[in-house]
């Protein structure tokens, strides 16, 4: 057993930290570590930066501009990322439709549009769900009909993230409703600049505009937009969902989360002492601390034990539910620790423009609507309802 | 034994509850809540009208109620509507003046909706503690000013008067903390108004030598007895809203299907939602024994408080994560109620003490409680 | 809304505690508060004087031998039992069998039945699980085929309590196999004593010999101990299963159980002070305390609306539920507040000619086992997963 | 980054489990529990002879091995065969010896298997607290006796030699805790054996003036790496029997059936047994977390041996009560192994420190950690 990091891979974090420390804009980190909403602009900027360095895209394979990154060095990337609160990026485009398009799609598929990823010429958008498909995905019922050589879409699809950035979108359409619900599913790349496409925001309960909603009306999707065998999406988007529930455990944002709440309950007082060090909250705050020590441990366990191959089912299907759970303790933690502080909500403070003095600590605004926000955890990219039927289907075997 | 309402306060909670439901739905309830006012003069002059500030008061205080199921009946309702009107400070600051007394006129003029008042005790760093503040209150000649800064004071830009707590001592050592009258047009006076995430509209209040009328020299045990009211007032809020929040995820449960049949089939969440329903029932045997214990020595009383506040925080914060979580993304969104109700219900526990202050004060208080 | 007692119900407590203070034995309260076992004659020597008082069946018809309480009434013996340590007296006749003749039994089982159950010539063991008939009652197998004047029982019960001492049983039986599961199935009164009736103890985790396997071989029961119905027997056990739950729900003990603990935590010591003032360790007290004030409560609204009936079903699931979960916490409580000398288990020590010195402190030895043995709460008397279906049904009506 | 043992580690590993499990079956296991001796000799001599003693010990203290690891699959491997053998106390007493050093001839015969040696620092009123205890020692011409009474000391009967913690000091403020070894048949000495719930004897140990050998005059340091991996081993042992009760639970939901199906094929037992499944596997990583951090400084060591008893306790409570409460009445009988498996993880939870005492153990070596 060893699982301590190599003196290559302490020199591999020296060059990380000195990347970080040349690249990183400190009025960007100040907003991840704050826990502040970053424009199109800043996670545009700080996507060209990375894929300068041949960095975005860490679980590609070398050839399609992957770093070629050992185990240890993505972890160690991953902390040290978290350590400077630089942006998360959760690109569609790097997170899940490359993998797919690398394993899935055709010489030419990948040749197009792998370097429009990591060059940031096209923001692609998600289009899984349905109102009628979430946690029952196969379900779904956007059509897409094949009319020469072009495919017809009608149908609707939801909660895609940051869709209204995005000018292009991958969809799991019906090609069929003969088979049973899996089958008859493809995988469909969509200009969203086609006419027919409607994007309509679905604002959220913090008052954010960070899902949409995405309507297709007779919308022509070009035949070599497919990705793989008509018929087969059902297969791809299972291989992708591997991918999104790794990154969905979100171990670097929850050490950041975990250092900004140590900063908050350090300041904040309570019985003229810091609230870190009252023996109620400071309990809450060890056990989550031990918590993610664990689920950091875990987590290199599942990655060695996967090796070069994507994640087995189970295993990532563990990290996303407890995972998920640590950063919503976190943030439910800090919203906490803020007290009356918690209730006021200047939603244009969010904005760049905002030039006021904050109401409270500076760190106050946004905790409470990040805490609701981070609902969402435990229900998108497969609800930890859903994960628990993989792990059951897995364990069991009934 | 006997767990139903008389039949006067039952009557007056159902004029309350058709009044709301006719009057206040969702939707006047968002306009009201994101208008610059945050809060509807119409309304307050109607529910004035209706008895129901009122019913918040003994008659001897100018009121036609004030027993504490009065508070509870009319909370219970406000939290089913998710009002933001201001009736809590109004019960708070209401009922620091009419224990303090010699202020009936002023109370009257609050009761008919006239004047609104609000309660300004809590500060940056007094967390939960009415004893840990540093405003100051000054003497001279017989005139009061008090100086310092009130945080997150509810409906402070729409009050005419405001209760504030200041030490009035400045002797180390003595640590007497009075309570000030103080009006929010007076000199000295800086009011700061901004939005509620759970609704409505709060205020940050400076003061620098305002003027003050002094309440109370030593206001501590009406502090104690006014925030008693106030948190007994929080607690049936969130009763009402549970019973929202349970009714709509039941609701939802039985109309919304995926894998071919209603979600509500499926046995992991109907367990889940048992859990649900039952501490529901735990939490408002908190708030009755919260009322009941009004009749009971100060200790008693207040170790029920703090039980009730206790178990609404826990046990809101449960229903408010399950039913978002029942529902799914659709239940993250502005456009469902429900979203709005699981807020109003998080944040309560943001108000008056949360869960942690109140254990730790339940704990204390055993020492002094009888065998 | 009127929840305190009156003057009347105060009296009536003062002549409760009366009556304990002059009847109950100190060497009994001692083991009760203690946690520590009672011999089959200090159960009944109890039994005795509850009855001679006329307090022995507190929900019987005063007809039938019950006292004629009132809601506060109950409330207040049940809380004076607790305080004052007296044996909870779980008699399958009283509490299970008595309700279910009074209402479904013919005027001859009454008058014969009733009184043997109050003076205690009767014994009562419970046959109703079977190996493959758990929480599945319904399922159960044992079979009783009329012969003449006769039933002949042929097969086997479970987890039959005390049966050991018991000369009579009370079983559901499978009087018919052609209907649905829930049809034909009887109950039927059982004499222990009878040829081809075998009785083999079932050793549980803690080593305490509690409960039974009852083995019918060629059984002949009179058919004039059939109750009610042949084949109506699932709808009296539903009746007198909404009676277990009420009892199961044990505010008594737990009162009871929460003084132990209490005396417990004041003893022991953490860091220079008294356990019970540890933050942690106080703050678990702390939650129980108030689940159990609350739960006091909701048992009295649940009672109060019920009103002279039997309990309705869905909230008496919910007493169950979380009444067993509080009376676990507090067991769980009092062993760890014991440190090492949770560990010694000196299994004579409870029987009563042991008269070796206490390992460790006096409350020591009977808590851990008692902890173990309380993991039944949940179990029996339908497990807490099928008081969740019970209660899904009301609310859910799916 | 390898998360799999080096080759010799894992051949050890199974040549443990093979022998367990051919000659240490449940009913063996019973018979040892239930004796006079609560050990078995011969399993003891053939597991000495087999190095799983000397797996405990580094060579330069004549073992085999004595790293993290090697302790932690010898008793994850116990932990699966419910050992009762007097292992613990071998590891704990032996390397305090070990570390005080000088004792090389007497640690050859507790590595042979002919020496039993025992750990008694725990007492009546010390509660894990190493530097809480009474037992004083005194010197007298370069003699040490020791006098006092220790609790609950793990197969003390069968002791040869027991490890002993007292004072050394006797003016006020002098806090030094010294080690002193004491043999068994010394005079001064009386033992009090007994059965324990989960299996094997113990005894508490009363010493009166009995003659001493001095380890270590100021020996907290000593108690402490001791006791660090006196955790690390219960820890293992806990993982070994999670594993087991996972086992028996997923195997008994596969074929128990009730209302005409496996139960494990009801969505609410589904759904707890895959947090049972992912929470001991949290639990495995603590466990590895504690290993690896014998190669750290004393407090990232300690924060992670307090973190791993935390979750071993945290999570081995879950694991026994959902296994016990899925299983059923069958759970609780003496007759199923699964029972006695639980027993032992709950009683794991009250040796060497509770989850209470590690959680704010944990907090308070925060201060010290480096950022």
């Amino acid at each position: 057993m060893d699982t301590k990091f190599s003196a290559l891979d302490e020199e591999f974090r020296v060059e990380v930290k000195e990347f970080l420390q040349r690249n990183l804009p400190p009025r960007i980190a100040d907003k991840v570590r704050n826990w502040k909403r970053l424009s199109k602009q800043e996670m545009e900027g700080w996507h060209a930066t990375l894929n300068e360095r041949g960095w975005l895209a860490p679980h590609w394979p070398v050839e399609h501009g992957g770093p070629g990154w050992s185990i240890s060095q993505s972890a160690i990337f991953d902390e040290e990322v978290s350590l400077a609160h630089a942006p998360r990026l959760r690109s569609m485009g790097v997170a899940m439709l490359g993998p797919v398009l690398i394993k899935f799609g055709t010489e030419a598929q990948k040749r197009h549009w792998l370097p429009r990823i990591l060059d940031g010429s096209d923001w692609w958008g998600q289009g899984f769900s349905e109102p009628g498909a979430g946690s029952d995905l196969a379900a779904l019922k956007c059509a897409a009909v094949r009319d020469g050589d072009h495919y017809v879409v009608n149908g609707q699809k939801t909660w895609a993230t940051l869709a209204q950035h995005a000018n292009m979108i991958f969809c799991l359409v019906r090609t069929s409703t003969r088979a049973r619900k899996q089958e008859g599913i493809s995988f469909l790349l969509i200009d969203m600049k086609s006419k027919g496409v409607e994007v309509r925001p679905i604002p959220l309960l913090n008052g954010e505009h960070e899902v949409n909603e995405v309507f297709f009306t007779d919308v022509r999707v070009p035949v070599e937009n497919l990705v793989g065998e008509e018929g087969r999406g059902w297969t791809y988007a299972k291989y992708l969902l591997t991918f999104e529930r790794t990154g969905i455990a979100g171990l670097g944002e929850a050490a950041a989360a975990f250092n900004n709440l140590s900063h908050i309950a350090a300041t904040e007082m309570k019985g003229g002492r810091p609230l870190i060090d009252d023996p109620l909250f400071g309990a809450r705050m060890a056990r989550v601390e031990i918590d993610l020590a664990n689920m950091k441990t875990t987590n290199l366990r599942v990655l060695a034990a996967a090796g070069e191959g994507s994640m087995p089912v189970a295993e990532s299907s563990m990290l996303k539910i407890r995972g998920t759970e640590i950063r919503q303790e976190i943030t439910s933690l800090a919203r906490r620790a803020l007290g009356s502080y918690a209730r006021p909500f200047i939603n244009e403070a969010f904005g760049d423009d905002y030039s006021e003095a904050p109401v409270g600590p500076s760190y106050a605004a946004p905790v409470a609507p990040f805490y609701f926000n981070n609902r969402k955890l435990t229900i998108y990219g497969g609800s930890s309802e859903i994960q628990r039927e993989v792990i059951t289907k897995a364990i069991l075997g009934l | 034994m006997d767990f139903s309402h008389p039949h006067h306060r039952q009557l007056m909670a159902d004029n309350l509850g058709r009044y709301l439901s006719q009057h206040y739905p969702i939707e006047e309830r968002h306009r009201i809540s994101q208008s610059v006012a945050g809060r509807s003069p119409q309304h307050w002059a109607a529910l004035a009208e209706m008895g129901m500030i009122g019913a918040l008061f003994a008659e001897r205080d100018g009121g036609f109620g004030g027993d504490a199921f009065d508070i509870a009946v009319v909370f219970e309702q406000l939290g089913r509507a998710l009002v933001v009107e201001p009736f809590l400070g109004t019960l708070l600051a209401g009922t620091a003046v009419a224990l303090a007394g010699g202020h009936d006129e002023r109370l009257g003029e609050v009761i008919a909706g006239n004047t609104i008042i609000s309660f300004a005790a809590d500060e940056s760093m007094s967390r939960f503690d009415h004893a840990a503040i540093s405003t100051q209150a000054n003497s001279r000649d017989g005139a009061w000013t008090v100086t310092g800064a009130k945080a997150v004071v509810s409906h402070l830009e729409a009050s005419d008067l405001i209760v504030v707590s200041a030490r009035t001592c400045v002797s180390p050592g003595d640590e007497r903390i009075g309570l000030f009258l103080v009006a929010s047009d007076a000199v000295g006076v800086t009011i700061r108004g901004y939005p509620l995430i759970d609704g409505g509209r709060a205020g940050e209040l400076t003061l620098n030598d305002a003027p003050a009328i002094a309440l109370a020299n030593d206001g501590l045990a009406i502090l104690e007895l006014a925030t008693a009211r106030g948190i007994l007032a929080l607690c049936w809020e969130a009763i009402g809203i549970m019973d929202r929040l349970k009714h709509d995820t039941l609701e939802y449960l039985r109309t919304r299907r995926q894998f071919g049949a209603p979600i509500g089939k499926f046995q992991a969440l109907q367990h889940r939602m048992a859990t649900v329903s039952l501490e529901i029932e735990q939490a408002r045997s908190s708030a009755i024994n919260a009322a009941v214990a009004f009749g009971d020595d100060r200790v008693c009383r207040e170790r029920a408080i703090s039980a009730a506040k206790f178990t609404i925080g826990r046990i809101g914060t449960l229903v408010a994560e399950e039913a978002i979580q029942m529902h799914g993304g659709i239940g993250m969104t502005w456009e469902l109620p429900l979203s709005h109700y699981a807020k109003r219900l998080i944040m309560i526990g943001h108000q008056l003490g949360d869960e942690d202050h109140h254990l730790e004060r339940f704990m204390k208080l055993r020492a002094a409680a009888p065998a």
